[in-house]
């Protein structure tokens, strides 16, 4: 019971660790591709990775979340 | 009598303000509206002053029970009251704000055609007023009553700031940059112009002579200089 | 010989020569090593101070907690050892009353020597010429005022907040008591290379440090920058410690809407220093990078920008005005209902304007900067949010006149200091204003018409708010009343000097006397007012004497003060005076409103001092 | 006397209250980073030398970003008590941010021939990269630190701060590279 907890946590970690290097793919692409005007893809991309660190990684809602 | 008091304290104010000379005579169509906007500041912030200084020295005087173990009466808050102090204070700095930047327009550029260019170099510490149109340079800004002239500011080294008091506005010049100053001199007359951002030792010594002619004797000055 | 070693700030002395020495040491050999002559002064210096800081605070334990922490020992957290043991203030001690003394002492020694200066300044500029001065000392002189002073100011409020907040919301401490000593043990070296300063060639660029001035000034520059990047830190990590505390650590039933204002404040000061002190920090290393490096930040011929330093370091110092003036008008509003025995007038609105100054006050660093060739299209916007923090600034004015009205007022020394507090700050206020304004401020923008109006906010949002929190809360913390007759000779001394110093300020500035300078032309007339200037100075001088004498006279046979001698609603004084070691062995019930004077059947707080039996309420 | 050694009773809220503390840090410490991007943008506007490795930084990218992976695992497995693989991943994370240093230390000697630092781009990337790479850097000695046997000891107990402090700092650097890299990599 117990570590099938753990290991459904650790598989969580590499579906967001595949979506941020898909990100990182992306913007690699457009960055090297677009030569003008591409920052608000960018910014677009670095906000939703670092939401996804924030939010999976870092679990920042345990912060307003009461202890369960 | 509060209100007596405050109304009778704020026409004093007013009256003070609106008349007293207290900045050096102006010499420049720019310092006009800023002196008015200027004497309308002090009427509006002298009331507001007088009216928080007579409520607060009324309350110490009348309200001061200095044996006495009671309580004051208990009252909270008075929700309409709050919103009116915080609705009539924010309507006069709208209305301040507005005015603020009429006259930052007013000040501005009007007529680029009749404009004297002058290059000014600032270095620590001294001035240097080229005049590219006439292709002079001098240690002295001569220049010709009530034609506008657009000063292009910079600096050599440190930041330096150009200011004469009579003139009342200034600006930085900035090394590695061109920042623009308008002024139109409207009085014939010398007056010095000041560094007035701290440069270093010899700061409170840089300045350079400033005197506004009339046009025919500005010509003058240009042939002079030139030969 | 075995005490002296145990004073932590002995050990912490000679493991800080010793780490200097070999900072210093370290970067010749590194030099040589490159190939570059060995003596650096600017590198030696720096990397000398930053191993000999390392090494001081290891020789004063301040790292025991967290080492012991690292291998596992056992932890104890707090120190709530009682109070007559002297000794706790020279070591590392993590008692939030402990810190909040050292800070304030701190606090009042720097404001001494920034004072020294600035009087010396001062009488140089008494008259036109040269006097007694190079121009080099005078510019070093009010440059170090000026930004000791700030130094002092940070360590001032910390000071209050230190002893305060926790005793306030009826926490046991702050929620990281190491963390908290921390933040106080890396401001006496701070202070030590402010005053290296001067005699390391002082710097001539004023307490705003503007590059390039700053990269080319002399060794003494490098001082007060590290100074100062070290006092950021200090209120870095206390702002971490203030939050948290506040979050986290409130007794039960203290609501956020039951916090005394100065809770209140505290909130909205430690939020602006959270985030905006990261700027100065970076403004001031990237000026020192400059200096010792090849970076370039300022040097146009290197891709820089000068107006970058001036955006950087507006950013935060904008903001730390509100750091500055936020507590001092949290203790306003702590002190006039107290005197008035009435409730604070609107307590929300008090309350939530302190969040506002903080909010509007982030937005408008700009109107600093509309002489210096800012871009322009920025100067409208800035001036619209300038102005609007004139709202909620005027909110907490008319609040505490509110209070007042009615109110059965005592006119004890505490609130003789509210009461200047309220006028000075508010002539700060209103002369702010044409400041705010675009084309009025580039008249009066770098004159003694700026000079006048950022003393009378500090003066009023710290110092007089300060000495009204000294009077008020000296009973609290050292058991003993201060002399009542000397501290009003001190408040009327002091009102006196300050009006003599600064009113004349604002007729120089509008007569085109400019700031920073060591002499001035004779023509234009300025003497007299100077030299009225430079005697209030002086009278506001005596009053500190006046204060100090009152304070080391009233700590050594004052009368012993009561739990509570101002009959204080909030929680603070619902315990002995001085408070006990760990405040609330039993944490307090918070039921009600701080300030409900002469509200029938309120009650702020419910104390059991030995838990259990006894119960006291404080109404 | 009565001495209280503890603001707090209970342990869970002493976690509680650290985690405060550090999300406020972290609050404090991303304005550092959103300082330096803003110098970027003000300095050099969105330039960018041709020389500039950007694959090199893409690499990088992940690199850190597979060692924030294996940070994930190493908090997790501590917070179920399973030390073996806690000490495993946290090890590889120290490896992969080596390697991260690593790759930005192959940048910076390309840099020093292309864009050196008494450039405009220089000051900046140098700033930057180097702001971060501290922060890397002392990620590592934390991470290191966590590792000690005192430490161990405390998961063997259940409680764990150290780790998730260390772990949420070391995401921390992560996310502050997230922005950094499109700042000085892509934007153009």
């Amino acid at each position: 019971m117990h570590s099938r907890h753990l290991e459904v946590k650790l598989r969580l970690g590499f579906k967001v660790f595949a979506t941020l290097t898909a990100l990182k793919i992306i913007e690699y692409v457009v960055g090297t591709s677009i030569n003008r005007g591409a920052w608000p893809y960018l910014s677009m991309m670095a906000v939703v990775g670092a939401w996804a660190i924030l939010h999976y990684f870092m679990h920042i809602p345990q912060l307003w979340r009461r202890k369960e | 009598m509060v209100a007596i008091t405050v109304a009778i304290l704020s026409a004093m104010v007013v009256a003070i303000f609106l008349n007293a000379n207290f900045t050096p005579a102006p010499a420049s169509a720019q310092a006009e509206p800023i002196d008015r906007l200027l004497r309308i500041l002090f009427s509006i912030g002298g009331v507001i002053f007088v009216l928080c200084l007579v409520l607060l020295i009324y309350s110490v005087i009348v309200f001061r029970h200095p044996r006495d173990t009671e309580e004051g009466p208990p009252l909270e808050g008075n929700y309409r009251l709050e919103l009116t102090w915080t609705l009539i204070p924010l309507a006069i700095v709208l209305v301040l704000a507005v005015q603020g930047a009429a006259v930052l327009k007013d000040i501005g550029r009007a007529d680029p055609k009749n404009e004297l260019e002058i290059k000014v170099t600032a270095f620590q510490w001294a001035w240097r007023f080229e005049y590219p149109q006439y292709g002079i340079t001098s240690g002295e800004l001569r220049l010709p009553v009530n034609r506008p002239v657009l000063l292009k500011l910079t600096s050599l080294d440190v930041i330096h700031a150009f200011w004469v008091p009579q003139f009342r506005v200034k600006q930085d010049a900035v090394p590695g940059m061109e920042k623009e100053l308008l002024v139109t001199p409207t009085r014939v007359g010398s007056y010095k112009a000041w560094c007035n951002q701290l440069c270093g030792l010899a700061h409170a010594a840089m300045q350079a002579p400033v005197i506004v002619v009339e046009p025919e004797d500005f010509e003058l000055w240009v042939k002079e200089q030139r030969s | 010989m075995s005490t002296i070693w145990k004073l932590g700030v002995i050990r912490g002395i000679v493991f800080g020569l010793v780490g200097t020495v070999a900072g210093m040491a370290i970067t010749m050999l590194l030099r040589t090593a490159l190939g570059l002559s060995a003596w650096n002064s600017g590198q030696a210096t720096a990397l000398g101070s930053f191993v000999g800081l390392i090494a001081y605070l290891g020789g004063l334990g301040a790292f025991n907690g967290w080492v012991g922490w690292v291998l596992g020992w056992p932890e104890k957290e707090h120190d709530a050892t009682e109070l007559p043991n002297w000794t706790r203030y020279f070591g590392f001690h993590t008692n939030h009353k402990t810190i909040g003394v050292q800070y304030m002492v701190t606090s009042l020694l720097v404001i001494i020597v920034a004072g020294i200066y600035q009087l010396i300044a001062r009488l140089e500029t008494a008259q036109p010429g040269l006097q007694f001065m190079t121009p080099r000392t005078y510019n070093s002189l009010i440059s170090l005022h000026g930004i000791m002073m700030l130094g002092a100011v940070l360590l001032g409020i910390s000071g209050m907040i230190n002893y305060l907040v926790p005793l306030m919301i009826g926490a046991r401490d702050m929620a990281f008591p190491r963390l908290n000593a921390l933040s106080y043990w890396v401001t006496p070296p701070s202070v030590l290379f402010f005053l290296f300063s001067l005699p390391a060639g002082g710097f001539d660029t004023g307490w705003t440090a503007y590059a390039p001035l700053s990269v080319r000034a002399p060794l003494g520059m490098q001082f007060m920058l590290l100074a100062f990047y070290l006092v950021g830190w200090s209120s870095i990590l206390g702002s971490v410690n203030f939050l948290t505390t506040i979050f986290k650590l409130r007794a039960p039933g203290m609501g956020l809407f039951r916090m005394p204002i100065f809770v209140w404040a505290t909130l909205a000061t430690a939020f602006l220093q959270l985030i905006f002190t990261q700027f100065v920090g970076i403004a001031f290393l990237m000026v020192l990078l400059e200096r010792l490096t090849p970076l370039g930040f300022f040097d146009p011929n290197k891709g820089g920008n000068v107006i970058l330093y001036q955006h950087l370091f507006w950013i935060y110092s904008h903001p730390a005005v509100y750091i500055f003036v936020l507590p001092g008008l949290g203790v306003i509003s702590e002190v006039v209902p107290v005197f008035s025995r009435k409730p604070l007038f609107g307590y929300r609105a008090v309350a939530l304007s302190s969040l506002g100054i903080a909010l509007g006050g982030a937005l408008v660093w700009g109107h600093h900067m509309f002489a210096a060739g800012m871009e322009s299209w920025l100067r409208i916007p800035f001036m619209f949010t300038t102005l609007l923090v004139a709202v909620p600034t005027g909110v907490k004015i008319f609040s505490w006149l509110a209070t007042m009205w009615l109110g059965k007022i005592h006119l004890d020394t505490p609130m003789l200091f509210a009461l200047t507090a309220i006028v000075v700050f508010l002539i700060g206020g209103i002369t702010g204003v044409p400041n705010g304004i675009v084309p009025v401020d580039l008249y009066v923008h770098d004159t003694y018409w700026v000079t006048s109006h950022f003393h009378h906010t500090l003066f009023g949002g710290f110092v007089f708010p300060m000495m009204a929190a000294i009077y008020f809360w000296f009973p609290k913390v050292t058991g003993r009343l201060l002399n009542e007759r000397l501290g009003k000779v001190h408040w009327s001394v002091m009102t006196a000097g300050f009006f003599i110093t600064y009113e004349p300020m604002f007729w120089l500035g509008l007569n085109g006397m400019r700031r920073r300078i060591v002499d001035y032309d004779p023509a234009m007339g300025l003497g007299t007012m100077n030299l009225v200037t430079t005697i209030g100075g002086y009278l506001i001088a005596l009053s500190m004497l006046v204060f100090f004498i009152n304070l080391v006279a009233s700590l050594w046979r004052g009368a012993t003060a009561s739990a509570n001698p101002w009959r204080s609603r909030t929680l603070e004084w619902q315990v002995s005076s001085p408070p006990p070691g760990e405040n609330f062995p039993v944490p307090p019930r918070v039921v009600g409103s701080p300030y409900g004077y002469g509200i029938p059947g309120s009650v702020h707080v419910i104390v059991s001092p030995t838990g259990g039996s006894g119960e006291k309420q404080a109404t | 006397m009565n001495m209280v050694t503890s603001i707090t009773t209970d342990w869970e809220d002493r976690g509680a209250i650290n985690r405060v503390g550090l999300w406020l840090f972290i609050l404090s410490d991303s304005f550092l980073f959103i300082a330096i991007i803003f110098t970027r943008f003000y300095l050099q506007g969105v330039q960018r030398p041709s020389e500039l490795n950007q694959l090199l930084g893409f690499v990088i990218s992940v690199v850190l970003l597979l060692s924030s992976l294996f940070a994930y695992r190493g908090e997790t497995a501590a917070a179920y008590g399973d030390i073996r693989r806690f000490r495993y991943n946290i090890l590889a994370t120290i490896g992969l941010g080596s390697l991260f240093l690593v790759g930005v230390g192959v940048e910076w000697a390309e840099g020093f021939r292309f864009f050196p630092p008494s450039t405009g781009f220089g000051t900046v990337f140098f700033t930057l990269t180097g702001f971060h790479a501290f922060h890397v850097f002392t990620g590592i000695l934390g991470l290191l630190l966590i590792l000690l046997p005192g430490q161990k000891k405390r998961l063997g107990e259940g409680s764990y701060w150290g780790v998730e402090a260390m772990v949420k700092y070391w995401h921390f650097v992560d996310v502050a590279w997230v922005f950094i890299f499109p700042t000085l990599y892509l934007v153009s």
